[in-house]
């Protein structure tokens, strides 16, 4: 599997998601600056968690404009694997390739701590090695995580099973305690309609080994190999 | 006329006394720009004038201590061609008047310490003290500071993975936020500030000038009255995006051979960084003003600078090498100007408008700021409290109170606003004795902790200064790290009044000899004085700021209970000691007493025991008795505890 | 040529901060208060003298960048 | 009675954000651009229907909570 990590100015978990891909992949992917233009052939692009120009404006507004990205969206229609994770999910949307907006979090306040989450669908390269409905830990770092869509599109993206994780309670039921930011629907991370862009809030490359408190997150990283290799 | 009267000498916070040797030393009247640079390089903050004398007795060196006190931040050498730097530092007075931009420079500030001298920062802590929780302003400073600490930390990507936090109302007027930053390098790619080579380019870069925080410097030391309100626009704000894009950036261009020397502009910005360049390089420099990058109109030689606008830095480059430094800061999108060039005058010309503005000479403003020998008077010693000399109350209930008291209750409301995970190196989180944060690539870690009981030091500022560091060398004995060296930052009241002068001196006396007898040299540190406010100070508090190896991370330990059945050993001899202790403040409401003294040999050999105990693998889990004792302590192991493990102490 | 713009939620789109205010403004005893609606209020200081284009290139700047148009109206002033 | 509050930073204090959308508005091919600023506007329904009554409200919601008196100017309009 041939993978890129786009870097934008103010990415800062760019080297954290290079590092758990090497560790599935066995070989290190390419770090990409976002103003290059060219991007060579990859089978997954990941756009990494940070704060891409300082998280002013909006979160990923200014990122999505970088001239990486019209090469990112031009591969993502043509079938290639964009895993977005954090402040990379909020650029997808802001890049129109995900439905949606990344609100500030109800309780205005950034939370970094562990939550649950509920796998929704399996069948896809980013989660196959995970069972529908499983429950896992990944930790969360984020200020504006609220998901909110319209009810029109929210309607789709719930009839279409895009829905990729909730936040749910550790034993997989769901209750507003368990929601840290206030998503509708309790929604941590959806697909596109094609199901080859996955954006998501939590940080699955944070919890990939054991000393570092947990590895529920590797199994993302070996779906995608095992799928893409 | 000339218009430097009486009056604008004094507010420029200069005595009469020192007025005299700036006319000896310049050998006429000073401009205006020029006495407002004396004024920046003589403040308190800047000069340590009030406790250099002292400063001189603590231990500063060691086999593996690089670099001691002097340079931007402290280095130590943790093998493999690998360097730990680090500092800490304060922001107590901006973060009083603006908490959120106050804290948020700290940050920044004592970020661009250690970057400056070329290591990548790994991990961030901070050291909080605020008034009563009771006081209307409490809630609101509380809010700002953390959320400043957050909102510039997180961004920048550096983990914030601990500290600690305290509530008395002594800081009513006058918080305290003390900011560290652990950084690591390469052992033969460290960067010093001595500018060197005549004709050598002086380079500007990172954010433009603006009129920020004009007299920050002097600001730090200047006893808050009720006018302080008004020190209002000029408050410095910080830009984390652009310290991101300073970070990567300066790590870039040191990966080439371009820089001879480089300095971060801290307080008194492009003053004291080009003033401690040059003299620390024995040269002269010139300076074209117009040619500084600026972000307002019309501003002075004064204002320029004075001004302590952050994410800016200043460095002598090898000839030619201009545009090599050009290039990388283009690419992160920085301000990059060339603004002068070394002499061997020995002497700093400032040109504006193309006229000289400013010409001093360097060694004698930069060497010769004055230092004193206050007077003082060693505080009396305070009588012994033992558990006798207290009515007893059932262990449960006094549990409960000081778990639920502000000093001991769980911070996590605080460090969940904190990004600590990024970087994907911690190992332990924060809530423990100490964080422990893996040297990325590498089996080893260290672990960082920051301590003081500001109740010890104003009962026995000599006791409590030993204790400060004695704890901070059992938090990390207690995760198997080896303690290797501290930093500190002292916060004290006004120097001369002669009974806080008192403090300082007996303080900085225990913490030498603790540092002396457990081989923990200081390696950097800061002062912050006149912390006071319409007469009465703050509870004296020498932070201290620790740092310690471990070989092999996975042998770290943490403070929860693992598994039922263990053994719970005590180390250690328990007589009671009541005096300045939370029990006897939270549950007597007195704050009088002896503190528990310190036997600095047995504290050695408990942590070398503690250690060879971990170490062979023996130890489950490990806290330092501290706050409220053994059942606070056997308490908080539970809690860590996943599974909410419970003890029975009844051997 | 000063432009000033005005970037505010469509109805029905949530309001975190908004609602946050509103709260909080209440546990500070102000009663009374329906509703908070929090935007943005960016002001441009642009070199075009022209007020039909200047308004013209504000337009694109907003749609292009500074209002997500999925969940935002933004109305512009020139002066 | 409706409020709108404008909130702006004081002249002479660095507007992070307002540098950077300047930047990123020069990248996007808008050039001529020669400052950005960026405030809250913060739109209020009140129950106060007596207007001097209610502006006298508001001043106060922006002293205490709205604006950050320290780098913040607030400014009030009624409807």
């Amino acid at each position: 599997m041939k993978a890129a990590v786009i870097v934008f100015p103010g990415s800062n978990c760019d080297r954290d998601v290079a590092v758990a891909l090497e560790a599935s992949m066995g070989a290190k992917p390419l770090m990409v600056w976002h103003r290059d233009t060219e991007l060579p052939q990859v089978d997954l692009i990941a756009v990494p968690g940070g704060f891409s120009y300082g998280d002013y404006l909006r979160c990923g507004a200014m990122a999505a404009h970088s001239p990486i990205m019209r090469e990112v969206k031009a591969r993502a229609e043509a079938g290639v694997r964009v895993l977005g994770i954090c402040n990379g999910f909020q650029v997808l949307t802001e890049a129109g390739l995900l439905p949606g907006v990344l609100m500030r979090n109800s309780g205005l306040k950034f939370i970094c701590r562990d939550v649950h989450l509920r796998v929704e669908d399996s069948e896809t390269d980013f989660c196959r090695q995970y069972q529908c409905g499983e429950v896992v830990r990944f930790p969360i770092a984020h200020a504006e995580g609220n998901f909110f869509a319209d009810d029109e599109t929210f309607r789709a993206i719930e009839g279409n099973g895009q829905v990729a994780f909730r936040y749910c309670t550790p034993d997989g039921g769901f209750d507003p305690a368990a929601n840290p930011n206030g998503s509708l629907g309790n929604v941590a991370g959806i697909y596109n309609e094609k199901r080859n862009v996955l954006g998501l809030m939590p940080h699955p490359e944070r919890l990939a080994e054991d000393l570092l408190g947990g590895s529920d997150g590797k199994r993302m990283f070996d779906s995608l190999v095992e799928a893409l290799s | 006329m000339s218009n430097i009267t009486p009056e604008v000498i004094a507010q420029h916070g200069i005595k009469p006394d020192e007025y005299q040797r700036i006319l000896e030393i310049m050998g006429r009247e000073p401009n205006l720009t020029e006495l407002g640079i004396f004024s920046v390089m003589w403040s308190e903050h800047c000069s340590y004038k009030s406790s250099k004398k002292w400063l001189k007795t603590l231990p500063t060196t060691a086999p593996w201590v690089i670099c001691g006190p002097g340079e931007n931040a402290g280095i130590i050498d943790i093998g493999d061609n690998q360097a730990i730097v680090f500092k800490m530092e304060s922001h107590n007075h901006p973060s009083f008047i603006e908490p959120y931009q106050g804290a948020a420079t700290g940050v920044g500030g004592i970020l661009r310490d250690v970057f400056t001298m070329g290591a990548r920062p790994i991990a961030n802590m901070n050291a909080l003290r605020f008034g009563d929780p009771s006081n209307p302003k409490t809630r609101h400073l509380v809010a700002g500071v953390v959320a400043g600490i957050g909102g510039y930390g997180n961004c920048v990507g550096v983990p914030t993975v601990g500290g600690e936090t305290n509530f008395h109302k002594s800081y009513n007027g006058n918080i305290l936020v003390n900011a560290m930053t652990v950084g690591l390098a390469d052992k033969d790619n460290i960067f010093y500030s001595a500018a060197a080579g005549v004709g050598n380019p002086v380079v500007y870069f990172g954010s433009k000038t603006g009129r920020d925080g004009i007299h920050g410097a002097t600001m730090a030391s200047a006893e808050f009255d009720e006018k302080s309100e008004e020190k209002r626009p000029t408050v410095q704000v910080g830009d984390p995006f652009t310290e991101k894009l300073l970070i990567e950036a300066c790590l870039e261009l040191m990966a080439t051979d371009a820089i001879v020397a480089i300095q971060d502009m801290g307080a008194a910005g492009l003053t004291s960084s080009s003033f401690e360049m040059a003299s620390k390089g024995g040269l002269g420099i010139e300076m074209d003003l117009d040619s500084v990058p600026m972000r307002e109109e019309g501003m002075t030689a004064y204002e320029i600078m004075l001004s302590e606008s952050q994410e800016r830095m200043l460095m002598i480059l090898k000839p030619g090498k201009e545009d090599v430094a050009r290039a990388i800061m283009d690419k992160w999108e920085l301000d990059f100007a060339v603004i002068g060039v070394l002499t061997d005058t020995g002497r700093m010309v400032l040109k504006r408008h193309g006229q000289v503005v400013a010409d001093l000479p360097i060694d004698p403003l930069a060497q010769a700021s004055p230092e004193y020998d206050r007077p003082w008077v060693a505080p009396a010693k305070p009588p012994v409290v033992l558990a006798e000399d207290v009515p007893a109350q059932c262990p449960i209930e006094a549990l409960k109170t000081l778990l639920a008291c502000p000093d001991l209750a769980s911070k996590r409301w605080i460090y969940q606003q904190y990004d600590h995970m990024v970087m994907g190196d911690t190992v332990q989180r924060p809530g423990g004795d100490a964080a422990v944060v893996r040297i990325h690539g590498t089996p080893k870690a260290v672990a960082i902790t920051t301590d003081c009981t500001p109740r010890y030091c104003q009962a026995d500022p000599h006791e409590g200064g030993r204790q400060a560091v004695a704890e901070a060398y059992r938090n990390l004995s207690a995760t198997g790290a080896v303690p290797l060296a501290v930093t500190d930052n002292l916060n004290f009241g006004n120097p001369e009044k002669p009974e806080i002068m008192g403090q300082i001196v007996e303080a900085i006396r225990g913490m030498g000899e603790a540092c002396r007898d457990l081989d923990f040299p200081v390696v950097s540190g800061n002062v912050s004085l006149y912390n006071e406010t319409q007469g009465t100070a703050i509870q004296p508090t020498p932070a201290i700021g620790a740092v310690g190896l471990l070989d092999d991370v996975s042998r770290h330990t943490t403070i929860a209970f693992k598994d039922a059945g263990n053994a719970i050993v005590l180390l250690g001899e328990t007589k009671g000691w009541l005096g300045a202790s939370l029990y006897l403040r939270e549950i007597c409401h007195r704050e009088d007493g002896a503190p528990p003294p310190v036997a600095l040999h047995r504290e050695r050999r408990k942590g070398e025991l503690v250690r060879q105990l971990i170490q062979d693998g023996l130890v489950s889990a490990c806290h330092d008795v501290s706050d409220g004792g053994i059942l606070v302590a056997v308490a908080e192991m539970a809690m860590a505890s996943e599974g909410l493990i419970g003890a029975a102490l009844d051997h | 040529m000063k432009a000033k713009v005005h970037i505010t939620l469509k109805t029905g789109v949530l309001d975190p901060q908004g609602k946050a205010v509103q709260h909080a403004l209440g546990s500070l005893g102000f009663d009374g208060v329906r509703d908070v609606r929090q935007g943005k209020f960016i002001e441009l200081d642009i070199a075009e003298p022209d007020k039909a284009k200047a308004r013209e290139v504000v337009e694109q700047m907003c749609r292009q960048l500074l209002a997500n148009t999925v969940i935002e109206n933004y109305s512009i002033e020139l002066e």
